[in-house]
């Protein structure tokens, strides 16, 4: 079985965020929530394998991306529930500090690396005493613990190009296109369902965030019809047919 | 030999940058002399395109061949530098010198990613280390810059880190970054 | 930089005496001009007592500190700046340490670099010795941490040193590490 660790070109989901929206500053005018949400979940598809954490926290972000588009396309005259307008736009702010703090880190980052690099042009001598100098013994001082020792000796049989947590990856992570597939077959069978019936199945919150990824995905498609009367019905599915 | 001349031994053989009060009590004359002769030598190097260069450099002096030569003495170092750092190497070691101490949680945070692969790199080269615990639950343990940091970087000391405030994106990108993030911006949407 | 100084940056960084023709060959000039030029610079040396000495040894030139400065260099050897251990020092000492008795190539293949120089170094200052010879091709020579490594790190003997609890190298790596000393090498293996 084959898998990848590393994300083909982001390095995490703010990485990813970041570059959708970086880009479109260059190439399109404006890019609007709804296209950012789009990009950023199809990118999620293609990156079905990725190790627990990173996973967790790109779904997280989705929740929030998706959360914030679902509010903003509320038409103007709907109640607004002020707790979670509040909560909402507070999560809003911090995702957005986070990605001025990662552009701001970005930046810096590559003035270190330049800096790295230039001084690698000035060599020091390293040959220190000269080896045929007189016998005496100078007293050395190993500036580190037996501790700070045995965290070396960790760093050096475990060298940074073998990933030790391999083995530890769980595999049968949940996958958005998968559950696409899985949502889109049971629907055609069924016709019309409850969300919380489709998802019966599922074990963690995470295969839950996938599955309902997978249903924006097949709403958006034309291929679910979605309907909720109110904040604490029941989601109720329409199978509309392929589009 | 006179202090110069003194100085220029020890330079010679050291391998890190020396303090100028160290150098001034192995020679037995006051700092001040010291720091006198160094800057006096450093520029007389500079002067005469020597080649090797005195530095001031992670709060000591030391002697390093001048950049000039750099193409001439690949063949003769035998170490030329650490590896080039990765991209996530060098976010990370920004994130872990501006931020210091700092857990590995937080940088994770800061980030967006689990960092702890390439915190252990870093940590492997001698450009972070662990300076402490934190309090509170599970006693994380602090990472900070090293000497050899500063070193690798050409800094005398952290203070000379270039201004964090500089590096925040300019306001035409916060600009474009909050734009998506308004509700004015998804009204103008006809589609779906 | 003129010649002169091509030539102090090259046997400022060489670790071994240089040829006057391999000197000549790089800077791309004849070799009676770089053995005028090295002479000359010899001379100039030896005239205003510096710190350093350029001599002919081995056939080749090289840089030696100054006798004159023996006294203070040793005074400089018994500072606590002079005799830290460089990063690569400390990590071959752990290597050594952990894995002993190991010879030089397992210890340059753990850590993915030459290891003779840092070996050396802390052989001189009494850290690690020879312990034993490896049978086998090359008979290599084995070594172990000493007396004064314990004293050092304050252990009464080698199994109080810490246990590497945190990151227990993956099977595989242990496995590549010490397949060519196991006969039946590398006939079974087939994973995935």
């Amino acid at each position: 079985m084959s898998y990848e660790v590393k994300t083909e070109v982001f390095e995490g989901p703010l990485d990813l965020l970041l570059t959708l929206i970086t880009q479109h500053k260059v190439t399109v005018t404006d890019l609007s929530l709804t296209d950012l949400v789009s990009e950023y979940v199809a990118y999620l598809d293609r990156i079905a394998h990725l190790d627990m954490e990173i996973t967790s926290e790109f779904l997280l972000i989705a929740a929030t991306l998706i959360q914030l588009k679902a509010r903003f396309l509320l038409p103007d005259d709907e109640p607004i529930d002020i707790d979670e307008e509040l909560a909402l736009m507070e999560e809003r702010d911090r995702l957005l500090a986070r990605l001025l703090a990662c552009a701001t880190f970005k930046d810096v980052a590559a003035v270190l690396g330049h800096r790295l690099g230039a001084n690698q042009q000035f060599l020091p001598r390293t040959l220190g005493l000269d080896m045929d100098f007189p016998d005496t013994l100078p007293e050395v001082h190993i500036r580190v613990d037996a501790r700070g020792l045995a965290r070396l000796a960790d760093l050096a049989f475990a060298p940074p190009e073998i990933d030790p947590d391999l083995d530890h990856l769980a595999l049968d992570l949940p996958s958005v296109p998968d559950a696409i597939d899985d949502l889109r077959t049971r629907m055609a069978g069924m016709m019309r369902s409850e969300f919380d019936r489709m998802i019966s199945h599922c074990d963690t919150t995470l295969e839950v965030a996938a599955y309902f990824l997978a249903l924006l995905e097949l709403a958006r498609w034309g291929i679910v019809g979605v309907n909720q009367d109110h904040r604490d019905a029941p989601i109720m599915l329409t199978y509309e047919g392929t589009p | 030999m006179n202090t110069r001349g003194l100085l220029e031994a020890i330079l010679f053989v050291a391998e890190e940058p020396v303090a100028a009060p160290e150098l001034a009590q192995v020679l037995e004359v006051p700092v001040a002399q010291v720091v006198d002769e160094l800057t006096a030598w450093a520029r007389d190097l500079e002067q005469r395109h020597a080649g090797f260069v005195l530095r001031e450099i992670a709060g000591g002096w030391r002697l390093y061949s001048n950049p000039g030569a750099a193409a001439y003495l690949e063949r003769f170092a035998a170490s030329p530098g650490a590896s080039r750092l990765s991209q996530a190497a060098l976010e990370t070691l920004a994130v872990v010198a501006y931020r210091q101490p700092v857990s590995r949680g937080q940088v994770s945070e800061i980030r967006g990613v689990d960092c702890e692969r390439t915190m252990r790199t870093l940590e492997r080269y001698g450009l972070i280390a662990e300076v402490g615990i934190a309090p509170g639950p599970g006693s994380p343990i602090l990472y900070g810059s090293t000497e050899l940091f500063l070193e690798k970087l050409g800094l005398n000391r952290l203070s000379d880190l270039p201004p964090l405030a500089e590096h925040v994106p300019p306001a035409d990108v916060v600009e474009a970054l909050e734009r998506p993030f308004r509700p004015e911006a998804s009204s103008s949407e006809s589609t779906n």
